[in-house]
């Protein structure tokens, strides 16, 4: 079964040197972390890959991004976040986008338009209305883009979001990545067929795609935001893929089934899928994705190197920025 | 030159004239629009700055919450109405966990220049879940500001503020002082955030209160035959103590009231932060006056018993002496 | 345009009889409250009266009813809770169902499986499954029913009760009272066409239907509890209603077009059409209605003397009830 | 007899245990099943109880708590986790406006026999959202007994008197102490809520400690030529003052040490009962600490500068000498 490839050569290896990118970053933080060099939790996002990259492409540099779920470092990557201010930041230094106050599970980067994640899942899709109003509001014709796990979906505040985005048909759309887990729980006991379905009530488009297919998810989201910046308002997406890593690493993933995980393995990397779609239609050489990896390795070091010798945050760094200082008239003479 | 206006008034006012001032205020909220709050707290706003500045929203306090946070990240400045402030919790993610915080997380590289507003406080007979104090709540997550109005000028002044502030801004005005009215300049002002407003000098004894506390705490002192100092700390997080410690170190005497409920509320921490830095200031213990450690009940006599009355806070200044 | 009579002769004068009881008393507790006799918030039911007597009819003593929206008083009747301990709890007096510490907004009465408002709008549904649940572990075959308004439905706390229903399938009716109204913000602007649409995705059965007419309340709210007593799942119907009352007394209701009000107040009234449906059918008589009307007035006047007699709680009983006292193991010499 | 288990283990006894005891109590919360919990708090549960009594949830705080409420209320004893404590706010609705205050406002009627329990407190880097310490917001809401634990011991038996309290009772086990091991009795037993421990006896000075800062309060006195009388309060609320208040008057002098945020903290109230009632038991005013006013940070040498330390602890109770 050969797929055609819908995108012209250079997007095709754009997309695979992206999902590449991901893969390459992921694989050396499981190291780093492994090590003992980057604290706190670590989510990878294996099998997501197709899924990121094909969303960021559609997406314009001043569409924001609310990213969710808890495959996130994907994310950040696909909306250009540079790779030493991701490592810097999963490794706690100053140097990181978030100064070290935030870490893997935060990373934003306002200029870029990357709205971080509060880590509670479900914790974007309001803001993500909020920020196509400011849009709206600013007369931009910029629009929000935000994701959400199958877990995700069984908060209300999703719903809720689903709601607002509806009442002033806002350019917001919904990519709900269906991982089939939420950690150890099964998205298939969830009742509705396709999670996109949760838009229908609301009268919104819906699609549910093979999230796996990084060309796929680059049409569909591309059509959604299109759609939404011409004033056709919100989309919610279900972008079908399979997480191929552990919930986050250190979980031993006892509730998976052996088998079907191997089958998933086999079938759903989006990368080795891509890689071999275009290898058969000579988009791509095995030298060509050789060079595309030792340079991505290339730069994968080098974010290493700036997050290791970026300083430690000094202790009293810890009071900064609770508050933006002096508070409206304060120490003036009223 | 001064007028006089009701508290209601003053807070629609304030809005009025951010909302003039600057394009990037937009007003939204539960009824907020024909209905003009439950007050009247935003009556007349969108009459005069229209549907695209004045929204009313679907019923969902973390929509509007989450909504506010968003947009105030994307460049708006948002205020957002809750009716009442209880609902805080009921938008508990955005208010405890998002808003307060993503400022933080990110480094200081994203502002949230937002406003919450929502009625607070007990004695209209609202019941457990429309009458609650919760600038405790709020004051001990790090990263809102935290402001209360007292008077139609607290209520106008401190409002402005916090509309024009670059923190998110949680803003109380009490529901029982709605009809109250109090003077305001003619002219346009604006009151400082973050510091507390010394209301009557006195040398005996310094009590603190805000809201509607304030007034009873007023109403207990008046037949007193103790000099008292009324200190309102408008705002409740940041804490202005030092305010507060200098006039204990004039008075040596505290008593700090306040409607929140007592335990882990507002009153403890401050009489602590004076006992703790300012110790030898005090020639009595200070005396700490609050909500019982019951919810609001109904019934106005159940009512009037949890909540701190003129009496209670005249005995409570009585005790130190 | 007449419309025909689904029940027997008895439970349809019961129906209209239930209606008035709903009417009469609400009546009376609008005099009262204007007096002053009635502290705190009053939110009146009319309009609603047929979706509260025909869901109230359908239910059988032992399933739950947990009550939502703004329009409870008439729920709490239909439930078959006794006029004074309403009423004394309206008055806030120790005789009230809950003696004073709740008020409209909260009566609750478990002997009669009455689960009280928490006074948020949407905090019912939640525990409508948990109650479901506890029916289902107790292998009754109980179901629980919960309203809740049409602005309670944009509240995330609806919809994660429905997945948490659907997930385990139980027996839950979620009952919207679409009274086009949330306070000053219409429904209309909500984008389902029905609200009841919120359970497709779920794939629940729905329904929506004329909720002035209290014979359609009961048989589909019937078929709905059936359906659940039987392990056939939740069910999601929207009860259209008019709110022939202010949001709250007091409420100059500014926002409401006069002649719709008119109009709505001529068509929709569910007693009045109700009345005239028996009256042309012969199910009753005019004098049969009268002495209904003055047995109730009695059963009303009773009510008021009986909370106007109960005494003002002691302030000291604010203090009861906060915990159930001792807590385990307390004062216990381990 | 006793044996030696971790904390973790104490947790999932007691829940184990509870389970087999009475056909009431169910377990549900996410990933309580095979997965057992982030820290392995519900490790076996599954497998034994089967999926009617352990049950994973869709991924809802206010689904967990609001069926945790309406079970309760329906006569089942609901044990319900939220994965991190910080998502009490997640549900703030049902946290904070009715979980707590149902059974009040129904005068007494209503009874809703459920714990939640959900793992508290910093030190794993798990950043502003995942850390918190929330028993001052918890505590400071009327209704709910809020329980911690500091040791295996206190782990298995509070938890197990939590279940069977007709109260609704949140139960904050901290994350730190996961792995830390203890001694338990080989019988089964409870332990008394609404009731302090004196952990260790001095003469000196009363620190009172919780949780992870128990341990360091600990740490922090080993090397100190002070004989410290340390006081674990275990339940928060309601709070029992007495035992420490007994405690002060021994020995004089009073340390607060807990991991809640300082302002409107659990601290400050807790020195504060003691000054306002036993003032003069002191020889010298109280210290109190906590996590200074900012959220947790996930960087190591931030989070630890905001982490009340054994040295910070210390230096504070050599303050008072
Ligand atoms: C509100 C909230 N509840 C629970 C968690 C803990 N948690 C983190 S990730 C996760 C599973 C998320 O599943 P899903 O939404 O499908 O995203 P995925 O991990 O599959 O990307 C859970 C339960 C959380 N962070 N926030
Ligand atoms: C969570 C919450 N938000 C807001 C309110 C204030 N409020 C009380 S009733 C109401 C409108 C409810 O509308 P709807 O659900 O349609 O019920 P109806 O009043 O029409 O019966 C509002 C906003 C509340 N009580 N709870
Ligand atoms: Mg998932
Ligand atoms: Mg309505």
């Amino acid at each position: 079964m050969t797929q055609n490839v819908s995108v012209d050569d250079e997007t095709a290896r754009q997309f695979l040197e992206g999902m590449l990118r991901i893969d390459i970053f992921e694989e050396e933080t499981k190291e780093r972390f492994g090590e003992g060099e980057i604290p706190g939790f670590v989510h990878l996002s294996g099998g997501h890959e197709g899924s990121h990259i094909g969303m960021g492409a559609a997406m314009g540099d001043d569409d924001w991004l609310a990213v969710g779920g808890a495959r996130l470092i994907g994310q950040y990557i696909a909306k250009g976040v540079p790779l030493p201010d991701i490592m810097a930041e999963l490794y706690g230094r100053v140097g990181g986008s978030n100064k070290g106050h935030g870490g893997q599970m935060h990373v934003s980067d306002i200029g870029r338009k990357l709205y971080g994640h509060a880590a509670t899942i479900g914790s974007g899709q309001n803001p993500a209305v909020g920020l196509a109003l400011a849009e709206e509001i600013q007369e931009t014709d910029n629009v929000a883009v935000t994701t959400i796990g199958d877990g995700g979906t069984s908060r209300g505040s999703f719903h809720t979001a689903l709601v607002f985005a509806a009442y002033w048909d806002l350019p917001v759309v919904f990519v709900i990545e269906n991982n089939e887990w939420a950690i150890s729980t099964p998205a298939e006991s969830l009742s509705p067929d396709h999670l996109s379905d949760y838009g229908i009530p609301h009268k919104m488009a819906t699609e549910s795609i093979d999230g796996s297919d990084v060309e796929a998810v680059y049409h569909t989201v591309s059509e959604a935001i299109e759609r939404a910046r011409n004033g056709g308002g919100p989309t919610v997406i279900e972008s079908r893929v399979a997480r191929l890593v552990p919930h986050f690493e250190g979980d031993k993933e006892t509730y998976r089934d052996t088998d079907e995980y191997e089958r998933l393995k086999e079938e759903k990397d989006p990368i080795e899928n891509y890689r071999e779609r275009l290898l058969e239609r000579d988009i791509v050489t095995e030298t060509g994705i050789e060079d595309m990896i030792a340079n991505i390795e290339t730069e994968v070091k080098e974010a290493v190197e700036f997050a290791r010798e970026s300083p430690e945050p000094e202790p009293e760094a810890a009071y900064d920025h609770v508050y933006r200082t002096p508070l409206y008239g304060q120490g003036e003479n009223q | 030159m001064t007028r006089e206006i009701t508290y209601v008034q003053a807070v629609a006012e304030a809005i009025d004239e951010e909302l003039a001032r600057d394009d990037d205020v937009i007003l939204f909220g539960e009824d907020v629009e024909e209905f003009g709050g439950n007050f009247g707290e935003t009556e007349g706003l969108y009459q005069k700055h229209g549907r695209d500045r004045v929204r009313n929203t679907p019923l969902s306090e973390i929509g509007i919450a989450g909504m506010a946070l968003g947009a105030a990240v994307g460049g708006i400045r948002p205020v957002a109405e809750l009716q009442f402030a209880d609902f805080a919790a009921t938008a508990g993610d955005e208010v405890f966990n998002q808003i307060p915080k993503q400022p933080y997380v990110s480094g200081g590289k994203l502002k949230a220049p937002l406003t919450i507003f929502a009625p607070s406080g007990a004695g209209i007979g609202a019941g457990a879940q429309h009458s609650q104090s919760v600038h405790s709540w709020l004051g001990n997550v790090p990263g809102w500001v935290v402001v209360t109005a007292t008077t139609p000028y607290d209520a106008k002044g401190l409002f402005k503020s916090a509309i024009r502030d670059d923190n998110p801004v949680f803003f109380l005005p009490h529901k029982m002082l709605s009809e109250t009215k109090g003077e305001v300049p003619e002219e346009e002002y604006t009151l400082a955030l973050g510091e507390a407003a010394v209301e009557e000098e006195g040398d005996d004894v310094t009590v603190v209160a805000t809201q509607l506390m304030f007034h009873r705490a007023r109403e207990a002192t008046a037949d007193l035959d103790i000099d008292v100092e009324i200190i309102n700390p408008r705002t409740f997080a940041p804490l202005d103590t030092e305010t507060i410690a200098e006039s204990v170190r004039k008075t040596g005497r505290l008593v700090v009231v306040d409607e929140t409920v007592e335990r882990y509320g507002t009153q403890g921490h401050i009489a602590n932060e004076i006992v703790e830095n300012d110790f030898f200031s005090l020639d009595a213990p200070p005396k700490t006056i609050g909500v019982k450690n019951v919810p609001i009940p109904l019934s106005p006599p159940l009512e009037q018993e949890v909540l701190p009355s003129a009496d209670r806070i005249a005995a409570g200044i009585e005790s130190l002496f």
